[in-house]
């Protein structure tokens, strides 16, 4: 069964100076038990992409076509309010980048991690003792003494840990972990994705993990999607990707990827040219103009040309995309 | 935090004894005797004299200013010429009406400023939230004693809803509440104002902040969201604002109790000025710039006490 | 022309903002009301006549007459060449002393900073209205102790904005290499570290014009503003509070001006600021 | 974001509302005070700050003294100056330099200080009269010698000069208090602010400072009984304030300004009589002989022409009050009929013409009250009207009351004053002010007559008022002569009481406390 689905899901933004259109025709889905790993540059639409999941688009965002279906049943581009708000927390559970900020300054994590069982029924101590049991699953020490603690008593590994106890808290089935590791050290990068990789397996939840870091994507996820300036440009088993990358800037993301040289590095090096302005989109393929492929044809929209069952890359040069970056 | 409050005390006994030398040195180039005007038209020569004598008057003024300045760290302020009752006895008489006007006037601002503050940023950029802005600009720029004698004409003589004047019945607690409303209002309405204006803009930034997007995410109501999660961040500037403000409303105060002819502080000092009744006057102004900056030094130790984050950097 | 120009388009980009037109609105009508006193003013503004005394308004009296019987509406109108007048004048003299001060505690000698700081808080620590009256006692009501007051009050302010700013430049790169080339202490702080801080400190001066309108009418107010018979807003508004068991014109006369003044200037400065610095924004 | 638009401020709607309704509840109309129980509230115009009768700062002071203290006499109320015995059953001028007492066998002092004797009225008259002790009412017993104590009760009172205003501005007064010796002696020769030994119809209960005084009925007081078990006194300075909250309903009795009488009786609140009472006091415009231009005569002359004493007095009292003709109001000895110059503004032209001092700027001082102001402000439009040009300084009290004092340098610079004194019902104490040894302390006029210092001092020891009133007439000839004053009005009070008050009025409006009874 499939967790969430998206289908053809397009979202625009209304700026001052027009509309700007923040994800185009965007399909995936992430099946149950899986992870699933979203990768992409700064502004590619990893944010509105959850945002949308979650119903928190902004103001002035609006969803313009397709649908995210829920395990299959509720479309949560149509669903009302106070159902949604239903999903989240419940069924749906986010951690997110930054864990300084996710947490409420000014409340005790105690509290906070009551609050958000506030659709449960049980008391206020059977509530404080399920936080217990769940920093103690993410290995906080002393989890009754830190419960009455705020939030900068924490350090920011330790604060990453009680996001993903909180989200997991309510054993939800979709769980979106924007960038979770990015704002940490290497070491505690990786206690954290074994951590979650762990606590995915105990409790049978499928992952949505937005990345930029493909180190990360490979160790984790079984199949991800690399998005750019708002497209799905190519998905399918990480393996797939990896090794048989059919886009242009699928490749060129490979080829730069510090992790694959010796040492790691937190940000991606640059492709050359810049994003596309997306209030002012180009007829055809979005990446043509940093595409040293590009022709007339990609004037025209790109098709998802399916490489192998599942591999789906939107590109017209999907053959001769192979040369690019074997050189690097 | 102890050393950090220690520390804003210590600067603030500098600046207070800096204010009383300056209003030392005012004080006494007042044109103006202070024994001849206590005496009345009746006194001799040398009765004034001897007054003068006894007010210390015939001292040198930093005599005068070292002497006022020893005994008031042991707390004396010295005694009224006239009525041999000690400065402090008659400042502090006065100190609970004026401190309840002012604490009035922050109910007022803080019941109405808050949730209009709230509103506002809920609302953003809707029409009532330009009715809001509008209103909170307009009622900072209305200087207080206009909005005195205003409401004291509208409520207290036209429509007779309200009491004009005094502080009320001594020991009833009703009429002193009727007749706190419209002075507290006069002193209070431009806060309203400021507070709106502060808790909007903090709101604001607050609904922003990537722990609201992480409620959301968990799917709590808005409501608590609104009011429990960004509201607590959001009125912390309001208590800094307070601190200062309790300063103006303190300035705002004098034209309030003159008006409504309320004892306190502010019409005390107005009165002493007048009749040159300088231990008075030194002794009131004293106490409140002491209380204008304890009041300060107590809204830090409140946002400490709010916002764990202000009180671990003074850990 | 280009100027002219220029101030053009400042106006249409003010007008745009409703508040930023009812501002400019307002303030064009109280300084051309006061400008043109003379010759709006049916009456001269000290001229009694007790046998009119309390008359509500008509066509005769505008504003109805006060307890003398003088024309309110005549006495507005020159109240409020005194109130601009005080409002222009105190708060140019305050920027000007208080540029200066805060040059000197920026670009002086640190002890001579430590002083005028203290000075500064000193000054900001008594209540606004408690410092005026002992002030106006010791200098006798007049125009000029209104000024005094206003410059004792607000030099403080301008002086430490200035002060910070003068300590942020002294150490930036263009002051360094003027200093380096042997320009004087007088000409770095006159060529190239005035016109920098000087912009900030005109808009909030210009917000501060209605604060000092309403210090101006509240020493009035207490009789402790300009001499009588000058009128003042502030002293129309004592003859009514006096008498406002009798008519309440006087009051609403006296209030009205004071009301729209601080008004018309606070939305334009309001206005302006927000199209010229938003950086001062944040400021309440 | 778009739901947080929707969000539900029920909770906070209802609390709003509960505050709002809580604040409702606390508006409503004004009540009239109940006369619930027998409580009288009146308004005085200042706070006590001293309640010794020897040291008192106003006449608020005295008139709780006068009830809380008992007096060898007391002042009566009526339209007549009157008295009547208090602490004595009997008193009596024997001849010109003796007074006999003999005191009412029952006054007992509170706090344990027993019975009031002839002991303690020696002490308490001699205490007022030595001026070692600097009681600024030594000059009611200026003339005093000795009190001689015949026994426990009894005893005479000595004079050195016979005194004319004996009994009717000293024994009426504060100034025939009679304290207890021994507790004033405990207390260091001085009274404060909370009195001990209290003698009179009531005690002194409760002072809450700028709040109020309560006065409650003496129990062990045998004789006249005042007509309310508690007297509430408020101080409230301003008139017009104390008009508001007698409208309010916080007051029975109060005086109201002299602004407000004529609206007042053509439109009285309601169950209220508002009644006009002469006053004594008197205001006139001086002019400082010793500044220039005011050292040349016939300045002052033309100015004393050019002055519409009626418009002043029209303009600032509102039509209440009328002018006078100097310095003894009607119905004193001494009054006079009419002044010797009057309004001629052509005549005062060219007087300042003559003089050249035509365009001239003279400055005007006053103390910062709205009737003063206006009187000013008509003293200059007259002025002007004659050439002169008039500058009016405002004062608040500190700055004003010190101006002609010879230790102000000012003095030597001080033009112009209108000036306001109050008075006793003897013409004595209008006259002392403006002797030439006066100069620098309360003659700002600098106003110097050989003539009339000596009729100041022959005044107070002449006993046939025949005598006196044709003295007294003529020392206000002299000053009007000299061309330094201007004489404008004695005032007049307003006074306002509630129908279900009998208030007791001295006849210049002055409260007495014990009198005032239910109606």
């Amino acid at each position: 069964m499939t967790v969430l689905d998206i289908r053809d899901l397009s979202v625009d933004f209304a700026t001052e100076s027009g509309a700007l259109q923040a994800l185009r025709k965007v399909s995936m889905s992430v099946p149950e038990n899986r992870i699933v790993g979203v990768v992409g540059e700064s502004g590619c639409g990893k944010s509105t992409l959850i945002n949308a999941i979650l119903g928190l688009l902004a103001d002035n965002g609006e969803v313009t076509s397709g649908e995210i279906l829920f395990e299959g049943t509720h479309d949560l581009t149509t669903l009302a309010g106070t159902a949604m708000r239903d999903l989240r927390g419940q069924k749906i559970a986010t951690v997110f980048q930054d864990p300084m900020g996710a947490l409420n300054p000014v409340l005790s994590v105690g509290r906070q991690m009551r609050d958000i069982q506030y659709r449960s029924n049980l008391s206020r101590r059977e509530k404080d003792a399920r936080s217990i049991e769940m920093l103690r699953k993410v290995r906080i020490p002393d989890a009754e003494q830190r419960l009455v603690q705020f939030p900068h008593e924490f350090s920011g590994g330790m604060k990453q840990r009680i996001a993903i106890a909180m989200a997991l808290m309510m054993e939800p089935s979709l769980l979106i972990a924007d960038e979770p590791t990015t704002a940490l050290d290497a070491t505690l990068e990786v206690t954290i994705i074994e951590l979650l990789k762990e606590l995915q397996q105990q409790i049978g939840c499928s992952v949505l993990f937005i990345s930029h870091h493909l180190g990360v994507i490979a160790e984790l996820c079984d199949e991800m999607i690399v998005m750019y300036a708002g497209e799905v440009v190519e998905s399918g088993t990480t393996r797939d990707v990896f090794h048989n990358a059919r886009h242009p800037y699928t490749r060129k993301l490979l080829a730069c990827d510090p992790a694959r040289l010796t040492h790691r590095a937190r940000r991606l090096p640059t492709i050359p040219g810049t994003l596309p302005d997306l209030r002012n989109r180009p007829e055809g393929c979005v990446f043509q103009a940093r595409c040293e492929l590009a022709d007339a044809t990609c004037s025209r929209m790109p098709p998802d040309e399916e490489i192998a069952p599942g591999h789906l890359a939107r590109c017209w040069h999907t053959e001769a995309s192979v040369m690019i970056g074997a050189g690097a | 935090m102890l050393r950090y409050a220690l520390k804003r005390l210590g600067l603030g006994i500098i600046i207070v004894s800096v204010a009383m030398m300056m209003l030392f040195a005012m004080v006494y180039v007042i044109p103006g005797d202070p024994a001849s005007v206590a005496l009345g038209p009746r006194a001799t020569q040398e009765m004034v004299e001897s007054l003068r004598a006894r007010m210390g008057l015939d001292q040198p003024i930093w005599i005068q200013f070292a002497r006022f300045y020893m005994s008031a760290f042991r707390g004396d302020l010295g005694t009224e010429v006239l009525s041999g009752r000690p400065v402090l006895t008659v400042v502090l008489e006065q100190l609970p009406f004026t401190l309840t006007l002012i604490a009035g006037a922050i109910s007022w601002s803080v019941l109405l400023g808050i949730p209009l503050g709230c509103i506002a940023a809920v609302k953003r950029g809707g029409f009532v939230d330009r009715v809001i802005g509008v209103l909170s600009v307009a009622v900072i720029a209305v200087p207080s004693f206009v909005i005195a004698i205003y409401s004291l004409l509208i409520f207290a003589v036209a429509l007779q809803w309200l009491p004009a004047i005094g502080a009320g019945e001594p020991g009833n607690v009703i009429s002193q509440l009727r007749h706190l409303i419209l002075p507290s209002l006069a002193v209070g309405l431009g806060w309203v104002g400021y507070i709106a204006r502060i808790v909007r803009a903090s709101m604001l930034e607050t609904l922003e902040a990537s722990h609201i997007r992480t409620a959301r995410a968990f799917g709590l109501t808005d409501r608590r969201i609104t009011y429990s999660y960004a509201l607590r961040i959001a009125v912390l500037p309001t208590i800094t604002l307070l601190g200062v403000g309790i300063g103006h409303m303190l300035s705002s105060s004098v034209f309030a109790e003159i008006v409504f002819a309320r004892p306190g502080i502010g019409k005390l000092v107005y009165e002493a000025i007048s009749v040159r009744n300088y231990p008075i006057v030194t002794g009131a102004v004293l106490v409140t710039t002491v209380f204008f900056v304890v009041v300060n030094v107590i809204a830090d130790i409140v946002i400490g006490a709010l916002d764990p984050r202000v009180r671990a950097s003074f850990d | 022309m280009l100027r002219l120009a220029k101030i053009w388009r400042i106006v249409r980009r003010i007008v745009r903002e409703p508040l930023g037109a009812l501002g400019l609105g307002l303030v064009v009508l109280v300084v051309l009301s006061a400008l043109f006193a003379d010759v709006l003013a049916s009456y001269p503004p000290t001229k009694l006549s007790p046998a009119d005394r309390f008359a509500p308004a008509s066509f005769q009296h505008l504003l109805g007459t006060d307890h003398i019987g003088r024309d309110l509406f005549s006495r507005v109108l020159y109240g409020g060449r005194i109130a601009l007048s005080i409002a222009l004048g105190a708060t140019g003299a305050s920027l000007v002393i208080g540029i200066m001060l805060g040059l000197i505690a920026g670009y002086g000698p640190r002890w001579l900073d430590n002083i005028l700081l203290l000075v500064f808080d000193a000054l900001k620590s008594f209540p606004t209205v408690i410092l005026a009256l002992t002030l106006v006692t010791i200098t006798g009501p007049s125009l000029m102790s209104v000024v005094l007051v206003v410059v004792l009050v607000s030099v403080p302010g301008y002086a430490r904005i200035i002060r910070t700013q003068t300590l942020v430049l002294k150490s930036a790169e263009h002051v360094m290499a003027a200093r380096s080339m042997g320009a004087g202490s007088a000409r770095i702080l006159t060529v190239h570290i005035l016109p920098n801080v000087i912009g900030p400190i005109l808009i909030l001066a210009s917000m501060d014009i209605p604060v000092v309108v309403a210090i101006e009418a509240g020493l009035s107010f207490l009789g402790m503003g300009v001499r009588p018979p000058t009128p003042s807003w502030g002293s129309i508004l004592n003859d009514g509070f006096a008498n406002i068991r009798d008519s309440y014109w006087i009051v609403v006369a006296g209030g009205l001006p004071i009301i729209l003044t601080t008004l018309g200037f606070t939305f334009l400065g309001e206005t302006l600021r927000d199209l010229f610095d938003p950086r001062l924004k944040g400021r309440v | 974001m778009s739901n947080i638009a929707s969000t539900n401020l029920s909770r906070r709607t209802v609390l709003a509302g509960t505050g709002a309704l809580g604040l409702a509840s606390l508006i409503y109309p004004a009540r009239r005070a109940q006369a619930a129980g027998s409580i009288l509230k009146v308004r005085s115009y200042s706070d006590i700050q001293i309640l010794d009768p020897a040291f008192r700062l106003a006449a608020p002071e005295g008139d709780i003294t006068n009830v809380i203290f008992a007096g060898l006499v007391v002042a009566t109320a009526g339209d007549k100056w009157g008295w009547r015995p208090m602490a004595v059953e009997t008193i009596e001028q024997l001849d010109p330099l003796t007074i006999s007492f003999k005191l009412r066998d029952g006054i007992g002092f509170t706090d344990g200080f027993g019975q009031m004797t002839a002991e303690d009225v020696k002490f308490s008259i001699e205490r007022i009269a030595d001026p070692k002790n600097e009681s600024p009412y030594s000059g009611d017993w200026e003339t005093l010698k000795e009190v001689e104590v015949k026994d426990k009760l009894s005893g005479l009172i000595h004079l050195k000069e016979a005194f004319a205003p004996l009994w009717t501005s000293t024994l009426p007064t504060p100034s025939s208090t009679i304290l207890s010796k021994r507790a004033v002696t405990e207390a260091g020769g001085k009274l404060g602010v909370e009195p001990v030994a209290q003698s009179g119809p009531y005690l002194l209960k409760e002072w809450l400072p700028k709040q109020r005084t309560v006065l409650v009925r003496n129990p062990d007081w045998k004789y006249e009984q005042g007509g309310y078990d508690e007297i509430h006194i408020h101080p409230i300075e301003d008139e017009k304030t104390a008009e508001l909250g007698y409208e309010a309903g916080d007051l029975d009795y109060t005086w109201t300004s002299v602004s407000s009488i004529s609206r007042l009786k053509e439109n009285p609140p309601a169950d209220t009589t508002v009644v006009e009472k002469p006053s004594l006091a008197f205001v006139w415009f001086g002019m400082n002989k010793a500044v220039a231009p005011f050292d040349n005569p016939d300045v002052r002359r033309a100015v004393q022409y050019a002055v519409d004493r009626k418009a002043v007095v029209d303009a600032a009292y509102f039509g209440a009050a009328s002018t006078s003709t100097g310095i003894i109001a009607p119905g004193l000895i001494g009054h006079r009929e009419k002044n010797l110059y009057d309004y001629d503004p052509d005549k005062a032209r060219e007087m300042i013409e003559a003089a050249g001092v035509s365009g001239q700027t003279v400055v005007l001082d006053i103390l910062n009250k709205t009737e003063r102001l206006t009187a000013a402000q008509v003293i200059q439009a007259n002025l002007q009207d004659v050439g002169l040009n008039v500058e009016i300084k405002q004062n608040d009290s500190g700055t004003f009351w010190t101006l002609g004092s010879k230790d102000n340098e000012y003095h030597k610079k001080l033009q112009m004053v209108v000036q306001r004194f109050s008075m006793q019902p003897d013409p004595s104490w209008a006259t002392e002010w403006f002797t030439s040894s006066q100069i620098g302390t309360w003659n700002w006029e600098s106003f110097d007559s050989e003539e009339f210092d000596k009729l100041v001092v022959e005044g107070k020891i002449e006993l046939d008022d025949a005598k006196r009133d044709v003295m007294y007439k003529k020392m206000q000839d002299l000053m009007e002569e000299s061309g330094c004053y201007v004489f404008l009005t004695h005032e007049v009070a307003g006074v306002m009481y509630r129908n279900s008050v009998a208030a007791a009025l001295k006849p210049n409006g002055e409260p007495v406390f014990a009198e005032f009874k239910p109606a």
